[in-house]
């Protein structure tokens, strides 16, 4: 329920397994390649790295904290490694609850937690260069 | 193991970028500190000297603050700021 | 986009039409039958009605409003009619945004609009008699 | 039309159920308002009454106040607290 993928992510699949009888709300939150523009260039795909195991025990770990938080029923994150294509899923969380109310809220918290604790990193590759996001060490504007 | 490169350094993103390499092999005492670790690494690869102030650290999978010992046979993993989702 | 449907939700489609270049976050939001239980009983399915065309153009509004209020660049929502039984999807509302914060707020809004002002009503079919939620008449409790 | 059932009143949900019609014709004369087209059908269908609180209306698809004209021709819909999603 909790995986680090090198291919493309199956939502479908994940949505089919979080409909359950005792939940009658599904959250999911899916991240996409967006395609920025600046400088005359734009972004061609994104392409993300893991340090693993380590990144699928903190995948766990958001969703050990959910369920800790919020009466969810089934909680699930995949989240894709290499690159992405624009419009692409990089990462998708669903959580299933008996109620709307937990359900929006785990399915937030758990793209943030995604955000702050799993070793995970995105490369922006743009038409002139490359950026690490959160290093912003890279090619761009070493021309 | 004396004198041989006894913790494994994994690199990633920004930091395997700068360094050139994804891992790479470093001799440490039995009660070394990750900071003695980093000042070790960082004589090699000094363009990972920037990085310092945001970089996170791992031993053996799980996040340890820079006065963390490190052991032989230790996994030891340089983490830049994480960008996932 | 907006539309009131007889059968099964294709919830996938909706999210392949959101994925776009432009957008880096689709939330999307499932409401599907929960079994409650109670005195015994249990509930066995949910029945939709709809004032139509009333609901369709009620559902376009909410998806107006939605688009006056966040910057989103795809809203969809399905609700469907009949039976619906447990664990399957009643609505689903899919939105994309260039932003993840947008586009949870737009899918929670949707969501809060549609149990406000979309003239659907959802009767309760346990096993010991019906429900009409939210007016709560119906034939539970008259034996 | 005079004396013919002119306005056609639509029920749902609840309201259908406890009249026991979905679509029910009422004569409204050319000022009436939609509290006078309710009071008409209240009297033929007195399972209704309890729902005066909770009921909204909508005139041709648009929701209405209970002052609201209703003219020969048009739709009235008598709608139980919404429920959906």
């Amino acid at each position: 329920m909790f995986r680090v993928v090198e291919g493309e992510i199956n939502v479908a699949a994940m949505i089919s397994s979080a409909q359950r009888p005792d939940s009658g709300a599904i959250s999911t939150f899916i991240g996409t390649t967006r395609v920025d523009e600046s400088d005359g260039a734009s972004v061609e795909y994104l392409e993300y790295e893991a340090y693993r195991p380590m990144a699928d025990e903190k995948l766990a770990e958001v969703g050990a904290e959910i369920r800790g938080k919020w009466d969810v029923r089934h909680v699930a994150i995949t989240h894709r490694l290499g690159k992405v294509a624009p419009g692409e899923a990089s990462v998708a969380i669903v959580v299933a609850s008996p109620r709307r109310g937990p359900a929006f809220e785990a399915s937030r918290y758990a793209i943030e937690r995604i955000k702050e604790i799993v070793p995970i990193w995105k490369r922006e590759v743009w038409s002139d260069g490359y950026v690490w996001v959160g290093s912003q060490i890279g090619t761009r504007g070493a021309k | 193991m004396s004198g041989g490169k006894n913790v494994k350094v994994l690199l990633f993103g920004a930091a395997a970028d700068l360094a050139g390499k994804r891992e790479i092999g470093v001799s440490v005492a039995a009660d070394s500190s990750l900071d003695e670790l980093w000042e070790a690494v960082v004589v090699e690869y000094p363009r990972l000297s920037p990085m310092r102030q945001t970089l996170a650290f791992a031993v053996n999978g799980e996040y340890a603050e820079k006065g963390a010992k490190v052991s032989p046979g230790d996994e030891v993993a340089f983490l830049p700021p994480v960008s996932g989702g």
